[in-house]
């Protein structure tokens, strides 16, 4: 199996450029192809999370050049398991009927599956990539294919894609000048060589300057605190498919470079805290987004605009475990990116389901949903219920790692932020509850409603179930994949 | 004097680069014209490149093209950086044809490019449909 | 390389860049950015980097700004945005940090054109010396670029074919059923001219068969 | 807007002459890539040049009968599709994916084999940007099918 770290790859690859050609053609046709690679590339991804788990990690020479000279893919646990939930959430979000998810109904010529297509498979490269500057050109792939869907959502959502793409422009501008850095204090851009090159140089201002560029421009694509300006707008504005991909996945990539390039890349000069300042940074900007993020979510009438705030106050948690630092903290952090993906693409589909049916996203106008789409919204109390953290839900379980390794560290603050955030979280989704569950219909449109079409209801189900799966299973999740990885990275 | 002068020499181009870097930066942050953001995207990233390149220059090196002096590699500059470079401009030039689409499109609905001017724009509009109106549907 | 030149090109570099961001008329701005980008394909020239001297001619210079003053024409000649203070101000303390951080990194860096530089030291010295013996190919560039690192390639090409289909995919035409339309509302609504604003195309749109349909979509 | 015929005679003429020279440029840049200065990047962005000028100055029934707008998202895919059927090919032959040194071909070495692969790859690259480069150009120009 010396081909699987390319495997996952190829079919997106394939898949996204046969997808124009075929959408040029038949506009049809783009959404059967964008089916089948992403379902076979979560295959493969999964043949490869299982491999890798057992055997350990497989390196994969680009062009059969060696890696300090060529490219090199590497498919670790890590890299293995982010991929799989780009996978999943991608195939999902495919299945999902076009014009709920999009909002426009496929035409000849129109690259909307391709582009679609795109941004996975620059998710991907991201996360199989072991050369620091291939990761930049992946970052550029998936963010420009960002920026064309989320102006898919109409003119406030052109106007944040714009905002969006400056900002992330500069972001990636901001890692390529670390990597400029570092290539000119090492002479090698693949990450395990340089590791090696940086171990003798961790006090090098040059180094300390480019971790610090490097985690700024990737703290800007990911949203982390305060850099997440552009995303309330981007999220809510986009239409309900863009707006699940973007926050289950999307906002990870960045997580996942950070976590790749700060403990694989910077290793000791990172976790060894001695006067350096970023690990602690993201401790405390990861803390305030996580109550800014909640406190806004609450003022939020706007279903959408609501989940988008509760991204950002969710990023808060993995900021929070990357800055830690420790296993258990990563461990947490992990975690909660595959729930965050499940919960929140989850919540993100039910609401296309909702706008597909009655044209809402007022939250106080979702009177008696509950009885109208009970399917739909049993899904959706799962989802929600698992955001608050309730066991035995996956939700719960990052949290409780994420607390475990605050007490661990003796750092109450954290601790009770974390703590605290459930309750504002529950909050704003009691209110939501209120509204779909207690009340009678009110509304002309709601008491007409059905439940939304059979895709929508399964792929709402397949999330749900995954939900409480992870949170029935997350033991084994732990100690197979997550626990060893996190000895790995900080051993 | 004469080390100061030599410092200069050596190490000139980052100051230069720098100075390039904050006008684009300010051209993004500080303009409200949105053309003028993308133009300042643009000095900003041919910035970055001009760090790169300038990085990559060798004292006495040639161009990274192998001739009949053999391939020594302490006659030619560093290719890898060109590379890097080549792929950049061309990440570059992508990005600025997405914000140009943006722009055009924007400027199609509003008819300005001041971001203040879009921003409460869509900002008043905001409040005003805020109770889903039927328009709200889609 | 000769320094007073670089020197001299760095200066001009600095005034094409100060004037395009503030010049009123964007396409002297546009012209400004050509002019800047043709500057730096120049200095890239001296530094030996041919390749890349050529790419930032032809896309950096030349295409950008074909695509630069396409959009211009389709949207609007003259900035008419007012000045933001209250922001410029509040932008200057973050830029500050910028300068400050680069400083303070860019202390560790070699000097100009050292041979002891890392860099010289490092992968490079492999892709130079073995390049001709591998892939029968002189210009190290592209061997580096079409083989040893030909995966980036292929990503770089991948992004501008994903630039593209986001830009047909931005601009694609709605057939009236924008956000702000009621589904099956007339495609030719009548609303339509008086939120579009002061165009220069106006007069364009009367040839244009999609003109009537788009501008419905586009209130 | 700016697409349409040119109110200058001049413009036309010189316009039109100057086009295929530009295209014989690209194609010799693309070509060249091996021994200097170019490759595919370059030369697909003089042939995308090459094309936006009739586009620019020639009558408009002409320009877009000589490169139509479905042609940009076209030969983006195609090059693209070539460059990756390069990168797929040596995998059958056991190698990696984008190693042209792995294909075996009685009687051509596997050094001369990554040649002519870097060539290829070089075509899709040039294809690729041509198509690309032409369909931003003709969506912000407002001629796009889509």
């Amino acid at each position: 199996m010396s081909q699987l770290p390319i495997l996952p790859l190829l079919p997106m690859l394939f898949g996204s450029i046969i997808a124009v050609l075929a959408g040029m053609w038949r506009a049809k046709a783009a959404q059967v192809i964008a089916v089948i690679a992403t379902g076979s590339a979560l295959l493969f991804a999964l043949t490869g999370l299982v491999i890798v788990t057992r055997d350990g990690p497989i390196s994969y020479d680009l062009g059969g050049w060696p890696p300090p000279i060529g490219i090199e893919y590497v498919l670790d646990p890590l890299s293995a398991f982010m991929t799989s939930i780009v996978a999943l959430i991608g195939l999902l979000v495919m299945i999902y009927p076009v014009d709920a998810a999009f909002d426009l109904r496929p035409r000849k010529g129109v690259p909307l599956y391709p582009l679609a297509l795109l941004m996975l498979t620059g998710l991907m490269g991201v996360m199989l990539s072991g050369d620091l500057f291939h990761l930049f050109v992946f970052l550029e792939i998936y963010a420009i294919a960002t920026y064309g869907l989320v102006s898919l959502g109409g003119d406030r959502a052109t106007f944040a894609a714009l905002r969006y793409l400056l900002l992330g422009t500069i972001g990636s501008g901001l890692y390529l000048l670390g990597v400029g850095f570092l290539y000119f204090s090492t002479g090698t851009l693949n990450m395990a060589d340089m590791a090696q090159q940086l171990g003798g140089m961790s006090g090098s201002p040059t180094v300390l300057g480019a971790m610090a560029l490097m985690v700024i421009g990737l703290a800007l694509k990911m949203a982390l605190f305060p850099l997440h300006v552009w995303l309330p707008d981007a999220h809510s504005y986009s239409t309900p498919g863009v707006a699940a991909l973007l926050a289950a996945v999307q906002v990870k990539a960045g997580a996942y470079a950070l976590v790749r390039i700060l403990f694989d890349v910077f290793g000791p000069a990172y976790t060894g805290f001695d006067g350096v300042p970023v690990s602690a940074a993201l401790v405390w900007f990861g803390l305030a987004g996580i109550v800014v993020g909640s406190v806004m979510a609450i003022r939020q009438t706007d279903i959408k605009r609501l989940l988008a705030y509760s991204t950002v106050a969710q990023l808060g948690y993995i900021g929070l475990g990357i800055g830690l630092a420790t296993p258990l903290a990563l461990v947490g952090a992990l975690l909660h990116v595959l729930n965050h993906a499940v919960m929140k693409s989850g919540l993100f589909l039910v609401a296309g389901g909702i706008i597909q049916r009655t044209g809402l996203k007022a939250i106080p106008r979702f009177s008696g949903l509950g009885k109208r789409m009970p399917l739909t919204m049993t899904g959706f109390a799962i989802a929600a219920l698992s955001m608050v953290g309730i066991p035995p839900l996956a939700g719960f379980w990052s949290k409780f790692y994420l607390v475990w390794a605050t007490i661990d560290l003796g750092n109450w603050v954290a601790a009770v932020v974390v703590v605290g955030s459930s309750i504002l979280t529950m909050v704003y989704f009691l209110k939501l509850f209120e509204q779909i569950f207690v009340r009678e219909p009110q509304e002309e449109v709601v008491a007409t409603a059905v439940e939304p079409s059979g895709r929508v209801v399964g792929t709402v189900g397949v999330l749900a179930t995954a939900i409480v799966l992870i949170g029935l299973f997350n033991a084994a999740i732990v100690s197979q994949v997550l626990g060893p990885l996190a000895e790995r990275m900080l051993g | 004097m004469t080390a100061l002068l030599e410092l200069f020499l050596a190490r000139y181009i980052y100051l230069f680069v720098l100075v390039l870097l904050a006008i684009g930066l300010y051209g993004v942050l500080a303009k409200t014209d949105l053309v003028k953001k993308v133009i300042g995207l643009t000095i900003f990233s041919t910035a970055i490149y001009l760090f790169f390149i300038e990085g990559s220059l060798q004292e006495g090196g040639t161009a990274p093209v192998i001739d009949e002096r053999g391939s020594d590699p302490a006659l030619y500059v560093d290719p890898l950086p060109h590379l890097l470079i080549l792929t950049a401009i061309v990440v570059g030039v992508g990005v600025v044809g997405v914000a140009l689409a943006l722009l055009v499109r924007l400027y199609r609905t509003h008819g300005t490019l001041d971001e203040d001017v879009i921003a409460a724009r869509l900002a008043g509009r905001e409040v005003a449909d805020d109770g889903d109106t039927p328009e709200d549907r889609g | 390389m000769i320094v007073p030149l670089d020197i001299i090109i760095f200066l001009v570099l600095i005034i094409a860049a100060v004037l395009a961001i503030n010049v009123k008329d964007l396409l002297a701005a546009v012209a400004l950015l050509a002019g800047y980008s043709l500057f730096a394909s120049l200095l890239f020239a001296g530094v030996n980097a041919v390749d890349v001297s050529l790419v930032e001619a032809a896309l950096g210079a030349g295409l950008t700004g074909v695509l630069f003053i396409g959009a211009i024409l389709a949207t609007s000649r003259h900035s008419t945005a007012k000045r933001n203070l209250r922001r410029r101000w509040t932008m200057l303390p973050l830029i500050a940090a910028f300068i400050g951080l680069m400083l303070f990194a860019s202390t560790g860096l070699p000097d100009r054109g050292d041979p002891e530089a890392p860099a010289h030291q490092g992968v490079s010295r492999t892709y130079l010396s073995q390049s001709l013996e591998d892939t029968e190919t002189p210009n190290v560039v592209t061997s580096l670029l079409a083989d040893y690192r030909s995966q980036d390639t292929l990503g770089e090409t991948l992004v501008i074919v994903t630039a593209a289909l986001a830009a047909m995919l931005v601009l694609v035409r709605r057939e009236g059923d924008d956000e702000d339309d009621t589904r099956g509302s007339d495609p030719g609504g009548d609303t339509s001219g008086e939120a579009r604003g002061t165009t220069d195309d106006e007069q364009e749109s009367g040839r244009d068969p999609y003109a009537d349909e788009r501008e419905g979509g586009r209130r | 807007m700016m697409t349409g015929a040119y109110p200058s005679v001049v413009v036309r003429v010189v316009g039109a002459l100057l086009s295929p020279f530009i295209l014989l440029f690209g194609l010799y840049i693309v070509a060249h890539g091996h021994y200097g200065p170019g490759g595919g990047f370059a030369g697909g962005g003089f042939l995308a040049v090459a094309a936006i000028l009739p586009r620019v100055t020639l009558p408009e029934s002409l320009a877009y009968k000589l490169v139509p707008v479905h042609f940009g998202p076209l030969m983006g895919g195609v090059g693209m599709l070539l460059f990756l059927l390069c990168g797929l090919v040596p995998m059958f032959f056991g190698g990696m994916f984008l190693d042209y040194g792995a294909v075996e071909i009685a009687g051509i070495a596997a050094s001369r084999m990554r040649y002519l692969g870097i060539l290829v790859v070089e075509i899709g690259v040039g294809l690729a940007v041509f198509g690309a480069m032409v369909t931003i150009f003709d969506v912000l120009m407002d001629r796009s099918e889509t």
